[in-house]
């Protein structure tokens, strides 16, 4: 995520089409359909908690839609759309907090090899992935995490091969995903390497999670030889990882947008059907101006989400620069805030285990500090504008 | 944008030759302004969606803004809209919708062309928020209505030849009830305007205070009664006229502070005073992507809940950037510039504004055009359908509901 | 402290003599923690300020701190008051009030003891802020009331003997005057006790079903349609409980962020974050110096308002704390170390959770005890004076009421 | 202001007690009545429009009283008082806003000299100040203000005299001033002199004040001669210079309790009595869960700022070194926000010139930013507290 794109001025950037095709607006209501019909609070709660996190049913389900390989392009077997498509899935998965890989292999996964691999190590891992059948998950931190440090995983050249070794914490859905592109440290630099997640020489840990529906991994090498073609060979192996990531910085605030919208609407039916003193608790101008105050904050989020996802469609890197670490940190902070009085708005009942509301605190605050927490965000935008 | 339709295209092609037309006739460069928006009324580029005769072409009135545009680039002036807003901006709609035919045709030339300025007499001391409890009576005497009372927040009013009025005409129904809407002749006898000064020391206002003042009927607009439907009209007309423009990337208040960071703090000012900025500068650029998108929503005609949030937004925000600012400034902050003047303030005041009397100004943002608290009502009824709370003031006769 | 007067000082003598007697005939190296309690409720140690052979020896409550303290100091054990809270801080205390002396002899000493826990079941699923409202009913059938309906946030119901119930026994009533205070045996047919599970996945609280339970009328505490006066002798005794103690200075929640700065961040940490945790390390201590200065001044008798402005603002402070302490963590704050556990929480929770547990569990401080939104109406109404809100439920009969 | 007293843990102090004593209650009632009756709003306005805002005879009724010498010592004509009488005193002036010489000359002079001065040179300076006399500033920053730059005026030994030149920004009360406490920059460090305001080589321009109730003033000094005998000659001027800054630090945040707890009062008053809507604005949940978060922030607020001024008062500067700036960094921010919250509640009227709300608001964030702002003051407290 470090700024490699010059310093951009406070210039206004090219305004962006926040209106939707006709064909957009159809792909975000069959998926909110699907969603509705799938990924109910009471599958998703089954899914967290005996399924490690990871619906295998509504994954196969979103791949048979093309979904899973919306960024992946029309020559391996994708749709190759542009990533406004990825974000109106993006939002209506954050919407239902639908535990399936879409972070991870659609958009980490998928733009890592896109942007990493050759011809052929395309041809070779995308189609699969395009099916669902194939589901990839990017190890590059070391285990503590850190932003600023390199991957805890390192390569050593042997002959032909490379040799793996090192530890690499927090890799979402590491333990559900059929490869690994892990980034590894050569000692002069990263390299990233596609290799099967069941490999010899590999294993993974999940993580104890505070949200159960993103489940994340620690994944160890320990002396595990691979050969040079695992290497992905075309481009700047740096631009990749950063590219990935940065469309992942995009993706959570997309789908951070889901989760604030359905929590304004939640905890709006509720104060307007919830009564206390004879009248609805959205009365009461302390409810009403905290939903209003909420409204306030959904609509300017939704607009830096839906601003950096056009940006990224549109290749616009410069401005890319400033949308992207901007709309994570606006969206993380309003998620967080409103998740949290929508726990309040509901009283005892937010705090109890049985209601949703715990589900959307828990992503809140977990997306919050996934990949650099606001005010990392922050620095991201204040360096890209000199300032 | 959505590429044109046949209906669209044709009134694209007649707003361009009327333009041209206006500009033809009456060369932005050598044409007196008052002259020129007199020659723009006439041909029906005032205000685009009223009828042939009444300084429009009968089209969508969001052609005004494409009219606007080419007479700016061909170097005429639209500052009109600016120097008498309360009458283009909000009185025109509401005469054309409620006034007769014979109040349109006197008023809205000389309006357009600024040769009558306008201005609004709605809020007074003791109906804020509460706009409909207002207290100024107008009493009825043969063909005219007798006029006391006082009114406060009255921009322009020392400029204007006349104001939009709402007194009470019957005391013994329900507040709502009980308005009527009068045009008012600034110059009549028993019309005092006096400065009103705020706290920056300027008077931007005034109070006007109206005493036995004569209004001819043929000055009411709309029935008697029918007050608060009228000024509604007005009302909607404001929120249209504040939530029109977006600004470019980086103006307005955050401008300022990033400009007092860089000229005092820069590459080595305070980390923790970088990040405060940079989540101001974050959030104003949220801001300004609402509207945009708010804007381009009303284009196509299915506007959203984005529209109505900015006001809310900007006020908050305003304060917290011209507030940020001053802490910016460090002991600098402590001062106030040029010192406090009793007077006028200057015409193109936001430009050229300090960061003190900016963060001063500022104040004002959540009060001046509805409370934040008046919005937050709004939002939460209108917007997210929570129900209102238990009035008692709504049905009662106006004359037993208790005032301060 | 302003020095004893004749009369406290008499007090005092009294109350040192008897601790001293206490302490002598049980020694606490060698006797039973309930067999210590037992004997202290004989020498009038427990409540002091209850009458004699009530477990007091009718002085001034706020020499109980002194007993309490040399106990301790004596290597005595207080944790009764901790594991009985319910009964210890807000049972006695009512049935004191309001009991009859059958039911003060029965239930004072040995719920002192520990041998009987007691729980409190007030809250409803339909009447939480407004616990007016609730709905359980108690029907008389002869010197018995059966009793139907559900109750929530029931801390420690699984371990109680005895539980203090207010239930409905008149719907045609205004919903305060038809609600009578009851004691529950809780081992009764018709008890239901299950865990409700929190956000941390744990079950602190529970839930109780009472289905066609039979209570004896001499179980009855205060007259039939008091329960609402009686119910408030119970939560003033809570509010007392609540803001007794005042903590060291760093201790709590704030310990903890300078915990994880210090192990996470220190000295190359970033300003910003630095400031935020100064920030509220100096909002926590503001708080601890105010609740010092309202314990003060509670030995004075004269309180401020600064005694009833503790909770709330902890409330709003500990949320924020724990909430900073996550961000402050980095990516472990995505973690949940240990997992989530559906089981009961430790007893002795506090000290030794997690930042993560301690940071889920916060959110319910401005609910449990009164909702922060319930707090400011109290402060606005009763400590500032402002007036009520219009209010439709509080004379038309309960069964007339709006529920949800 | 520079933490000279070791780094203390987080150890609680001991406790002070916050009641006040008979005397301290008659104490605070004489001024309250006093200023009641000699500072109503009216006199306040007249004296910052037309006096430069110093009221000479309110000056002199407090003169009277004895309160202009509370902290200067019996010996030496004063009272004698400790910070607690003093501080009694700041807030009831803070509360109204009454523009007096008291925290110029009665804290940062008299402490400046009492610290600094020889007993000939006390002798020969104070019992003027406790009469009123005479009024003291202290000019000890450069034009910038800047805390941590040495002082704008420079000090040169010319022989057994001393040579001032250079210029002070942001002296308070300055041109009212009959001494000025100098501290200059030797070269080596810095030394106070004590010098008549009206002395040649020295001139006053007043400056542009936000806050016209509390006049300050730039000091030019131009080879300006004086003798060794005006330079205060007993003790450490440094730990002089800072004693005095750290008693004006909680002199400031005692006065702005006074502040906030008139803002507090006049707008629950104004909510009380204001109808719109058929009902009292103070019935609302809007503005009475406004005034009820002032309240709480109040009674805080007045916490820190008493508990300073009585560790101040016993002499214990370990804690000093944090209750002082932990007072300033609260009540800075308290007031800023109430003030500001008050104009809100009051809505347009307190947008006027003519409603005292704008005073307060500019007495708040002058105050906020006199002698370092709230994060200024933070900094200082995690120094003293090595976090």
């Amino acid at each position: 995520m470090s700024a490699t794109t010059s310093p951009a001025a406070p210039v206004t950037p090219d305004a962006v089409t926040f209106s939707l095709t006709e064909e957009q607006r159809l792909l975000r209501s069959t998926v909110r359909e699907l969603l509705t019909a799938r990924a109910g609070s009471e599958r998703v709660r089954e899914v967290m908690l005996e399924h490690g996190g990871f619906d295998e049913p509504l994954w196969s389900e979103l791949a048979q839609l093309g979904l899973t390989g919306l960024l992946v392009p029309e020559r391996y077997g994708g749709v190759g759309s542009t990533f406004v498509e990825a974000s109106i899935v993006l939002e209506e998965l954050g919407r239902r907090l639908a535990p399936v890989a879409y972070l991870s292999s659609a958009v980490l996964g998928t733009v890592a090899v896109v942007r990493g691999g050759s011809d052929d190590q395309q041809a070779r891992i995308l189609p699969d992935v395009a099916t669902g059948a194939a589901r990839l998950a990017l190890a590059h931190l070391d285990t503590a995490g850190r932003l600023d440090a390199p991957p805890g995983i390192r390569a050593a050249r042997d002959g032909d091969d490379w040799v793996l070794d090192g530890e690499a914490g927090y890799v979402i859905d590491g333990q559900h995903a059929t490869h690994l592109v892990v980034a590894a440290d050569t000692g002069t630099g990263i390299e990233l390497f596609v290799v099967a997640a069941d490999a010899d020489g590999l294993a993974r840990e999940p993580v104890e999670v505070l949200d159960l529906t993103r489940p994340m991994a620690t994944v160890t090498a320990a002396g595990m030889r691979i050969g040079d073609d695992a290497r992905l060979s075309a481009g700047e192996p740096v631009a990749a990882l950063h590219a990935a990531l940065t469309a992942a910085t995009v993706a959570i605030a997309c789908e951070q947008v889901g989760g604030i919208q359905h929590t304004l609407e939640a905890a709006t039916a509720y104060a307007r059907e919830r009564v206390q003193f004879g009248r609805a608790i959205g009365s009461f101008q302390a409810v009403k101006h905290q939903l209003a105050d909420m409204l306030v904050a959904t609509e300017s989020a939704r607009s830096t989400a839906e601003h950096a996802a056009r940006v990224l469609a549109r290749g616009d890197y410069d401005e890319l620069a400033i949308a992207a670490p901007l709309a994570k940190s606006y969206c993380s902070q309003v998620y967080t805030q409103a998740a949290g009085d929508a726990i309040q708005i509901y009283g005892g009942i937010g705090f109890t285990w049985e209601h949703d509301a715990h589900l959307y605190f828990k992503r809140a605050k977990s997306t919050r500090l996934l990949l650099g927490d606001p005010r990392h965000q922050r620095a991201l935008v204040g360096d890209a504008l000199g300032l | 944008m959505a590429s044109d339709t046949a209906s669209t295209t044709d009134e694209r092609t007649m707003i361009e030759e009327r333009v041209e037309a206006l500009l033809a006739s009456h060369p932005p460069a050598t044409t007196p302004e008052h002259e020129f928006w007199g020659a723009q009324f006439d041909h029906g580029l005032a205000w685009v969606q009223h009828p042939e005769g009444y300084g429009g072409c009968g089209v969508s009135p969001r052609w005004q803004a494409e009219v606007d545009r080419r007479i700016e680039q061909a170097g005429g002036s639209t500052r009109n809209r600016y120097i008498n807003v309360l009458g283009i901006g909000m009185g025109a709609g509401t005469i054309m919708e409620h006034g007769t035919e014979d109040q349109q045709r006197r008023w809205l030339r000389p309006m357009f062309a600024c040769e009558e300025i306008w201005c609004q007499m709605f809020s007074e001391p003791g109906a804020g928020s509460d706009l409909a409890a207002l207290a100024t009576s107008a009493k009825r005497d043969g063909d005219h209505w007798i006029v006391n009372g006082q009114k406060v927040w009255t921009t322009l009013a020392h400029l204007a030849t006349w104001g939009l009025l709402v007194a009470r005409t019957d005391p013994d129904v329900p507040k709502h009830a009980g308005l009527t809407y009068f045009v008012v002749d600034m110059d009549s006898d028993g019309v005092d305007v006096r400065p009103l000064h705020q706290i920056t020391g300027e008077a931007e206002f005034n109070e006007v205070y109206l005493t036995d003042v004569r209004i001819p009927d043929e000055h009411r607009v709309g029935d008697v009664g029918q007050g608060w439907k009228v000024a509604m009209t007005t009302l909607m007309n404001e929120r249209v006229a504040i939530g029109g423009g977006v600004q470019p990337r980086g103006e307005g208040a955050i401008r300022q502070a990033v400009e007092v960071w860089q000229t005092h703090h820069g590459a080595d000012g305070d980390p923790a005073q970088r990040d405060e900025l940079l989540r101001l500068w974050v959030e104003a650029e949220a801001l300004r992507l609402t509207s945009t998108r708010a804007k381009e929503a009303a284009t196509h005609g299915t506007p959203g809940p984005e529209g109505s949030t900015a006001k809310l937004h900007w006020a908050d925000l305003n304060k917290a950037i011209t507030s940020f600012t001053i802490d910016l400034l460090g002991p600098e902050g402590m001062t106030y510039p040029g010192g406090y003047r009793f007077t006028r303030p200057e015409e193109t005041a936001t430009r050229t504004t300090s960061p003190h009397k900016a963060f001063l100004r500022a104040r004002a943002n959540s009060i001046e055009g509805g409370t934040s608290e008046v919005m937050k009502n709004i939002l939460g009824e209108r917007v997210l359908g929570l129900p209102g709370e238990p009035r008692t003031d709504k049905n009662q006769p106006w004359r037993e509901v208790p005032r301060s």
